[in-house]
């Protein structure tokens, strides 16, 4: 069951259960919801985008070990990056997830130099079926960045 | 344990081993495996009667005709209807459940009319009761569920008032398990102008049922979760209340005449199987009914309460863990909803999984169950015929494992 | 001949003797054969695969839920559907054709809307029309067939008007076997505000069909007239369209969430698959498709050509025997519809059959068509893959028996 | 293909040919009507009853040699007889079909002393599908006998 404990790390159970940046935003922002249609998980995001840079992120949701962390890591990890910046982490995680095909840009001497934490989430890819809660953040992030980029 | 015999033999799917050990399937209340006998009289109906029913003037039509209705009287005689026309083919107990909701209430119902449904139902028996009750103005209303998980009828006389034209319950939750008040709510109908539909999916498959003493009005249940093929299934109906139900589907078979501006109906049941039927399927669920009956539905009941019994001692071993569901066995079926700690179903499912032991997680498609139980999503494990003593211990050792993997102490 | 190369050692039943002579199946246009691929992949499916799908989250269901996906893929490349996405199961071509008089003109249709069809169509693509517009207080106009046998289309002008909603026409007639003016109607209702429906459950089977070109905005058909199993069929509709359709059936697998009082659908095409999908079937079927892609869908419809000319001349040899259909093979498939003198369809059917020779007789679930006609019932064999030559010379030899058997000189 | 003689016999075809009784009845009678929804034959048959007995009958309808055939036969073999002896009929007529179960009231070395003309249909017994074709006619006029009696 090695594959399992690759699945759950210590990381993944610690965003799970103490997810990062979770509430709602006030002042300007968007707003995107996701939700997984064939297992029920929920997540959504509220987004400022000031002068193209990510000034603040608050997450909401409910589901899965899986879903939840993603969408913690992913908070943490696009705050106060530039929007091409958080389109770039969001090509290089689709990869790492074989979601989109390609090389996974993750550097296996260096560890966590790519994707930070969010590389914690490549033990998902050994199972297909729960890689669409990994991503469902992810969908719902790029729903956010393009309600972002029409409301300009 | 069980009366049934050594029967995991019958069922070619439960041989495959994942990763060395053999399967745990213990997804029943989604659809069960099928024995031998259902897949070899599908693999013969296409090798050796394959025709179009009801329509050719040649020896092989006639005896696909023969095998298709010789299924429907097979039928009949499983749930103790009083003939073979009382059975209906349909493609599942959705469809059967849709063809009551458009073709009784769309033509019946209008606005101030009500709908009774329980909160325990699957959405089978709400949406379409929702999408008639939209178009004809009448309302939906609901009973509740107690806290030991059975439909509470304590405000059943307030509700079922002259505006109730129909009520439709399920005979047993594919979430809790839990027996439906069919016998109840038959005697309470029967005083008043209602009618009752049963949501049969759980209760056929998992209890001996005859139509004769149940006292509903329409029956619906699925072939796939009764050790038949997919995309078959059954509406049953008194015959009085069938001759009164509008078909929702035209097409051929259903008519006895068609001009430009009309057509007449075929005498029921064909009315109401419009075009070419799932007619390997239907010979497919006749040779399942066989082979339960072969088990003996009582036996078939008896076990199931024993597996039960012995899944809900086995799993209040097991800290943080809660069921979902009556404790009593003689008050409910093989389904067996719960939770583990914060562990999301999920995360649990993929956890026993792991370990060969096949369960459902997720909503069960009761959501307003699943709402008032305060539960977003359980993990299920259902058995039937073929689960044994061992499948459950199998699954408890997988449920300690996840109780390690997620670091529960 | 034929291009097919020898394909009935692939089709099981046709090894079947009758009295000692083998079977010469000219059934097809009801129901057609299974090759052994098809029958071994629903076997297969069921020993090794089988689970419920979207549900579970164990690998057995996700693997039954890819192959059913899959299966959505081949069928939605089989006919150039832009993506699996616009593909829906139904139980068959008449639920597909009611999924669009329901879920479209229940809808959209009122008193003095119109729908268009023709008299050549099949009752499943009338009587749902007739349905919906009993209900809605459309009404229904057609245009005629010519003396050819072809739709007519010299008043379309004048029939298609602003009152037109809906127009639903045949790809291929099973009677005559003509096919139906797609091209020409979708030219028409182009400059109109109505949709387009193509009732394919002929023309699918034996024409290659491309629905990127061929102008339509639903397309309905069967797998069970395509070498597939019975129990499914699909509905193909243009993206924009199937947006706008309502679903017609209401339960699990159809929606994303559901309340006491609401529900909100699920995306297409899951939207239109209320309840367990016929997921055996529509892996079935998708191994029917396989197995036609591997003919070749020119190399099909050649075949049936060069077949139904062959017969066409044959039969022109036995004196008084009438073919309703056109002459041109270039115009229609191969189903092929006639008289013998005096002898009821049923009575020649019946000689046919003690000759081995197994046809359909009576009046082909298109009983506006037939009176159109001038007939009552009409015998008809049909062509498809698996028919040679020698088929239709026994079809022959045994017509000059029944000439006998009644007596004609 | 013996059974085929067997079942085309020369006053079959006749029958089917020149159907006796043909027609309608003016002034008193009953009318029934059946049909075959498997095949689309149809029968239909006009009787009057006076005192008890078949004084006149009509026949019409469309269909395949079988049931035109018996629909002819049966009206001749009704003309004249009283109530009870049409249903004596009618239920010899069912047992020779194998419709009832029971032994074929048929005398085999008598041909035509029991059933008359009607005799000859025994060939169907060997084409079930065919059956229902014989039997229409006397469902029919089952029917009529019934809606006689209640207008009584
Ligand atoms: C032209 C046509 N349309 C519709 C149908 C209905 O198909 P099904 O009976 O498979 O639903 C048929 C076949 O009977 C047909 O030939
Ligand atoms: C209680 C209940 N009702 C209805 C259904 C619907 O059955 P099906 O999906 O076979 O149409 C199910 C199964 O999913 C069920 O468990």
């Amino acid at each position: 069951m090695a594959d399992l404990d690759e699945l759950y790390r210590e990381i993944i159970l610690d965003h799970y259960r103490n997810p990062r940046r979770r509430g709602t935003l006030h002042g300007p922002h968007v707003h995107a919801e996701g939700v997984n249609p064939s297992c029920g998980d929920e997540f959504a995001l509220d987004l400022r985008i000031e002068d193209g840079v990510v000034t603040d992120v608050a997450i909401q949701g409910q589901g899965c070990s899986i879903s939840q962390a993603s969408g913690s890591m992913m908070a943490e990890a696009i705050l106060g990056k530039e929007v091409p910046a958080v389109e770039d982490l969001m090509a290089k995680f689709r990869l790492m997830m074989g979601i989109d095909e390609g090389d996974s840009p993750i550097d296996p001497n260096r560890p966590g130099s790519v994707l930070g934490d969010l590389e914690a989430l490549q033990g998902v890819r050994r199972f297909p079926v729960r890689i669409k809660c990994a991503d469902l953040p992810w969908t719902t992030l790029a729903d956010a960045l393009a309600k972002a980029e029409a409301g300009t | 344990m069980t009366d049934l015999g050594d029967v995991r033999g019958d069922f070619p799917l439960l041989g495959r081993t994942f990763e060395g050990r053999p399967l745990v399937y213990l997804d029943s209340a989604a659809t069960t495996q099928k024995p031998h006998r259902v897949i070899e009289t599908i693999d013969r109906y296409y090798r050796e009667l394959n025709a179009n029913v009801h329509r050719g003037a040649y020896r092989l039509s006639a005896a696909a005709t023969d095998a298709y209705e010789e299924a429907r009287a097979k039928v009949a005689r499983f749930i103790g209807a009083g003939s073979p026309e009382e059975v209906v083919f349909t493609r599942g107990a959705t469809t059967a459940l849709n063809h009551v909701a458009y073709g009784w209430g769309l033509h019946r119902l209008g606005s101030g009319d009500r709908i009774l449904l329980t909160v325990m139902e699957h959405h089978s028996n709400i949406v379409p009761w929702q999408m008639v009750a939209r178009l004809t103005g009448a309302e939906l209303v609901y009973l509740d569920v107690d806290d030991e998980y059975r439909v509470d009828l304590s405000n059943l006389d307030e509700l079922l008032d002259e505006r109730v034209k129909i009520v439709s319950v399920s005979g047993m939750s594919n979430v809790t398990g839990a027996l439906g008040p069919v016998a109840e709510l038959a005697e309470a109908v029967a005083d008043t102008e209602a009618v009752l539909v049963v949501d049969g999916a759980q209760l056929v498959p998992h209890a001996p049922v005859d139509v004769a003493a149940l006292g509903a009005d329409f029956l619906a249940f699925s072939g796939h979760k009764m050790l038949g093929p997919t995309g078959i299934g059954v509406l049953w109906g008194r015959p009085e209340r069938l001759a009164d139900l509008e078909p929702t589907e035209g097409g051929g078979e259903m008519i006895v005449d068609v001009t430009l501006t009309d057509a007449k109906w075929a005498p029921v049941p064909h009315r109401f199987e419009a075009g070419t039927p799932p007619i390997a399927q239907a010979i497919g669920l006749g040779a399942a009914v066989d082979y339960l009956e072969d088990l003996g539905m009582d036996a078939v009941r008896a076990h199931e309460e024993a597996i039960t019994a012995y899944a809900l001692d086995r799993l209040s071993e097991i800290p943080d863990l809660t069921v979902y569901g009556p404790r009593d066995v003689a008050t409910r079926g093989g389904a067996v909803s719960f939770e583990l700690g914060d562990i999301h179903a999920h995360d649990l499912a993929t956890i026993l999984d792991e370990h060969g032991v096949a369960v459902r997680a997720g909503h069960h498609c009761a959501k307003p169950l699943m709402r008032r139980l305060g539960a977003v999503a359980t993990t299920r494990a259902s058995f039937y015929v073929y689960n044994v003593a061992e499948d459950v211990d199998r699954l408890v050792e997988a449920l300690w494992k996840a109780r390690e993997v997620f670091g529960l102490d």
